[in-house]
């Protein structure tokens, strides 16, 4: 593990801090809540973040990429998090680049990846087919006659998968659902048959319902379990990288709210069982902070237990989330329970990316039987 | 089950029973199942509350002269469970819960006579006028003015998170009539109503995207001075009595068991290891829950004996608000993603709108975030924890 | 449930703490503790109580007894537990003449009860033979041969065995240890063939390990496997009743001590973060109050959900005492952690309260298992 | 595994463990694992850290001029965890953690030279003279009070909570030598050896039954001025420079990953219900000590940058302390009625008395009993607290 930031990620972290500040604050957010438009993001500032390489910023220097790294990534998610920046990041370059860039089908991988690095690509990851996290559940069906593979069925709840121009679609080739054989990744064109219908939630992000009846090359596939595995670690730790930014931002808030906030005579931060509470926080955070940082370190670092620490990192980083959002209400009182006070959104944020690819409850299950419990 | 039944006390939850099932319209059964938060809509509360009073079961626990139904401690137990059963929209409190009960305690005749069957007829609607921008948990620091002019008293300021102040014909409130060494003192309680001159209403989004709340804004506004309950400047000794019923005047553990039993057949459908957690924490829960109903239960004994529940309500009000709270935070993790859809489209009775997921998971998130604020309402759990500290334990 | 205590009760919780705050107080543990004697307890002491009629509260009139019930016995135990006062009221009186006065056995129980309620008689349960509270844990072999049976195996933690006159001893007749059918209780005079050995535990109370080898009259037998469940059930509540006054005496002098100690120029109960978690204790030591009442009255009602309240309140209970305990010696500090104050006393009788008869996961699970989970 | 180590390191590890392995003496390695609280008695702590002396290894992080070893942050790791793995004698650390690193950083170069080798062979054996009957958690009110008198200070009043007094040759103390705006001025930090004239230890009984802390009374006792730490008035500065080290300077969470291992090989013995309640809990446990190692390893990293642990170092005592208290929880269930055992006769290496149940019962008890006090002792939880809230916070 790094036990510090390197220069590199030290300077992406300021660049990422500024330019949310400027460009994508929670003012922004709370525009496009109201008025989402096509994409549920800006494309302007989608542009802006393709013009200062976050599009690349995992990806080898060979597809145009910056290869900094997973922390690299997670600095630039800490602050997105943070100010609740809407872009396809996490749809497009976390879950939908890492498919192809860790893909043995290098062929395509060359095709796509630069134009994912340029931003005339986005892509997004159909995994989902029930409203819980279940990494095999597929029951959609891949289906080959001869050099073409029909695929079949439904994906629920699809991060960006209304905007998205292909869609990387997890898809069963045998077996039944809740096998880990008989999976296949497949990179499918929207226009090849996949049709959405918008699906909200209460964190307001655009997600889609996927109705896929399309057939492609068999060149189009991308792997299987194995690829998947990886590519939802890179998910998972990115997420709580952006998960560690909302926690950050809701606890600021509330601190500096317990500074201002006057009751009985007195600012209420003067109050010692809210002093307590908050430096209990503030330990959960750093906490889950040093797993969020041992997570990205070990995918960067390719070390053989980074499931292990991604399955810890999202479990405790939920954990914290949880209840760093509602202290954070909490100790607002009244006022937090309004629309127009932006902590009310850090509270519906969290708990979906809580539950986005798998729970407090999945992965701490997962990390006790990785831990050999 | 913890108190054994007679032979009569069986009959008597059969009659009971047999009442929900027939008496809930197709429309009220709806909105008693799909309430976003603790309040129904007017309209539902109303219509409900007037099958209550042709029944004569609105205020069983009232004297007998006022409505009351003169039932055993078993007996209201009994029906508060059959209500948790039968999901029926919820009754407004202000006028029934909270109103009523101080007015019996603390009215004159005139204002008992006048207000109390308005109330139960549904004739007037009330709304609490208590809380203001800077006077939260520090309600006793309240400055909305009244100023006695003759006959009648002048107000000026606001009020604050006013539930369904846009809805209510009428509004109890605590203002500020007088300034002494104590900031509780000076403090009278009043009645007026919404339609008065002078009373503007700005209606509050809350997170949940409803706007059951409201700012109240009074400019000059004139009320009769027969409108005040107690004595000048004695509007506290009224309010913390109104309290006491506000925080712990009902039993929410059967609905508390109610809710968990529902978790319990969606947590079945989960997959291994999210279910097995949840089951845990359930059970562990479900323990509480039932400790709850025992202690409300005693409670119910001792509030009948003194007259008012007592600052022990502060502590019931403290756990049951949490564990109301640590409930709907399972219900969202049982349900997985379709526990954090946003479809208000889809809520209404016989809506158009197909829902997304099913229809449990359209309320989960709104009653969840609707729900934040009982640990903040009617005295935060911290300032419940202040006078559990102070008041019962001498610290 | 009996919502309020009836005048009998009110007149023997009056009684009750009356006579322990004179007679046995706590600083008459700490002698005991220092000095325990043959049976670990003050035998006048024991005989005062037993003229008090508290060795026959649970019992029916005709063998001597009062039958004021279950209730009644727990608001004896509440002060018992406050005082830490020593006695074999548990032992004996609740464990050991519950197996007689529950037995089918008429002809012995007529025997033996008026001799445990005059005091001549102390009775003992002899269950555990691991560490662990197994009810049908037992391998202790009765083996029948004409008239008689013989017992022969060794049994551990024994409270007070190894003063008793007769213990009561759980043996298995066919079956598998851990089998619910197969078992027999027996009542064997200790001259039979028990020998025992002092078990020292952290409470400093009697325990003792019994060496049995024994042959009896077949008439001995008082039972079997439901007779045991419907005897432990009784020990737990009143064990839980003893915890109660335990876990109320740890946080009254904790709440007193806050009022007195003085740091940072004020005194310490005066700072909110205090006083927040001992409005917390408060609350939860109430919770616990009430699941103990009810399942003391569903015990004296005979009600068919007695072994779900009796499970939730020993769950309970143990939760908050252990809660309480760890709470009055971190408020207490340094001084807490003194032989000199009282209050470390309640810590080490806590743990094993809570151990005896089934800890808190213990509990958890048979009342999970018993309301359908 | 949370630091990938190159072929170097592997070799290193290789070379630490086979140290301990042959190092440990039959005694030395039972008093490790028969420890009854996070000290060792004198014997045994001071025979191995004359085997950790002799072998150069005894103060890794101090300058290589004292005696440190110039390790890099992952040696440093890899011998923190082949030590939980080995379990030798706890080293006394009042005087290799505290007062070393305070006179390292405030010390004389005459106090230097002298002490620090005494330190090291283990000379002198140092205690801690800071809390007073009414200075605990307010430590800055001590009333211990020194006169300055030609040469020499004299000291009257008295220290309480001092662990091994009465073991002690040396003690570092915290005294009042004058009275400013704000207490914690006028404090002044003192060494003195422990036979000085004027002197009376008193041992104190703890709950566990044994007697490892004294009070210390100070009757005119001189203590040269040449023993004075820092400046006079100013020994606060020292005592908090001392105190992070206290609290934060070393890395629990190896120790608590052992007893994590060693907890789930009781568990796998233990009856259905209890087992599967107790893994629960170990695992979540488990997630708080893997996040606490990373964290420790951070701060590790930059106190090496800083020269000193700073703030952080609060959250990690606070955090660190806590885990091992839950641990010792767990481990007093786990063994069920062995883990209640009071059997001190038992205790001691090659004793006659035959344990009532398995070797590791004889220990929790005392062990959970002293480690209550890892909460209350160099800042207890609260001041921790107090000290975020504050210091980091800014509340």
């Amino acid at each position: 593990m790094a036990l510090v930031l390197n220069e590199d990620q030290s300077f992406i972290q300021a660049t990422a801090a500024e330019f949310c500040a400027s460009k994508a604050p929670v003012s922004a957010f709370r525009a496009l809540r109201d008025n989402p438009g096509p994409a549920g993001y800006d494309e302007d500032t989608w542009r802006a973040m393709v013009e200062l390489g976050w599009s690349g910023i995992t990806l080898p220097e060979a597809v145009g990429g910056t290869d900094f790294g997973w922390q690299a990534m997670g600095t630039i998610l800490e602050q997105t998090g943070r100010y609740l920046a809407a872009s396809p990041l996490l749809s497009s370059v976390v879950l939908g680049a890492s498919a192809l860039s860790l893909s043995e089908n290098r062929a395509l991988a060359e095709v796509v990846l630069p134009q994912v690095v340029d931003g005339t690509v986005r892509l997004a990851l159909a995994l989902e087919e029930s409203p819980h996290h279940q990494p095999y559940g597929a029951a959609l069906t891949a289906t080959a006659s001869g050099d073409a593979v029909q695929l079949k069925g439904e994906k629920r709840f699809v991060m960006d998968g209304g905007s998205a121009e292909q869609i990387i679609v997890v898809a069963r080739e045998s077996g039944a659902p809740g096998d880990r054989d008989g999976l296949g990744l497949y990179l499918v064109p929207r226009e090849a048959g996949i049709s959405a219908v918008a699906e909200k939630l209460a964190d307001c992000r655009a997600y889609a319902r996927l109705t896929i009846d399309a057939t492609v090359p068999a060149s189009q596939r991308l792997g299987g379990a194995e690829l998947l595995d990886a590519v939802l670690d890179r998910g998972r730790a990115a997420l709580a990288a952006e998960m560690l930014g909302a926690a950050q931002a809701a606890f600021d808030q509330t601190i500096a709210y317990l500074k201002e906030r006057k009751q009985f005579g007195q600012v209420i931060g003067s109050f010692q069982a809210l002093k307590h509470r908050a430096a209990d926080l503030f330990g959960e955070i750093e906490l889950a902070r040093s797993t969020v940082l041992d997570a990205l370190s070990a995918l960067d670092e390719g070390r053989d237990d980074a499931a292990l620490a991604v399955s810890l990192a999202k479990a405790k980083m939920g954990e914290v989330l949880h209840a760093v959002s509602c202290e954070a209400l909490q100790m607002h009182g009244g006022i937090g329970m309004t629309d127009e006070f932006d902590i009310g959104f850090y509270m519906k944020r969290a708990r979906v990316q809580e539950a986005l690819l798998g729970n407090q409850a999945f992965h701490r299950s997962r990390y006790a039987a990785l831990a050999g419990y | 089950m913890k108190l054994a039944f007679t032979a009569e006390e069986n009959a008597f939850r059969d009659e009971v029973r047999a009442f929900f099932a027939t008496a809930l319209t197709p429309e009220l059964a709806h909105a008693g199942r799909h309430r976003t938060s603790v309040y129904s809509s007017k309209e539902h509360a109303l219509a409900w509350q007037k099958i209550l009073y042709d029944q004569g079961w609105l205020v069983p626990s009232w004297p007998e002269q006022y409505g009351g139904c003169n039932w055993s401690l078993t007996q209201r137990y009994i029906f508060a469970c059959e209500r948790a059963r039968a999901k029926p929209p919820a009754l407004s409190p202000m006028g029934l819960s909270m109103l009523g009960p101080a007015l019996l305690g603390c009215g004159t005749e005139a204002q008992k006579t006048h207000y109390l069957p308005r109330i139960l007829r549904g004739q007037d609607y009330w709304c609490q006028g208590y809380s203001e921008p800077q006077a939260g948990s520090d309600l006793a620091t309240l400055q909305c003015s009244a100023v006695r002019d003759g006959d009648h008293y002048v107000l000026n300021g606001t009020k604050i998170w006013t539930t369904h102040a846009q809805y209510a014909t009428h509004m109890f409130c605590l203002v500020r009539t007088g300034t002494f060494d104590r900031p509780q003192k000076g403090i009278t309680f009043l009645l007026l109503p919404m339609d008065a001159e002078g009373i503007t209403i700005t209606p509050i989004r809350f997170v949940s995207g409803a706007a059951t709340q409201a700012q109240v804004f009074f400019d000059n506004v004139r009320v009769d001075a027969s409108q005040r309950v107690g004595e000048e400047n004695d509007g506290w000794t009224v309010a913390k009595y109104l309290l006491e019923f506000e925080r712990g005047g009902g039993a929410s553990a059967p609905g508390l068991l109610e809710a968990a039993e529902d978790l319990r057949t969606l947590a079945a459908e989960l997959p291994d290891a999210e279910r097995s957690a949840l089951e845990t924490r359930l059970a562990g829960l479900l323990t509480r829950i039932e400790a709850l109903e025992i202690a409300e239960l005693q409670a119910l004994a001792e509030t009948e004996r003194r007259g008012s529940p007592g600052p022990g309500a502060s502590m019931l009000k403290l756990l049951g608000t949490e564990l109301s709270q640590a409930l709907t935070e399972l219900q969202v993790e049982a349900l997985g993603t379709y526990g954090l859809v946003h479809q208000p489209g889809a809520l209404a009775f016989e809506s158009n709108e197909a829902p997304i997921g099913p229809a449990a998971g359209l309320t989960t998130v709104p009653f969840y975030l609707n729900n934040r604020a009982a640990t903040i309402y009617a005295g935060s759990s911290e300032v419940q924890r202040n006078i559990i500290s102070k008041a019962v334990l001498g610290l």
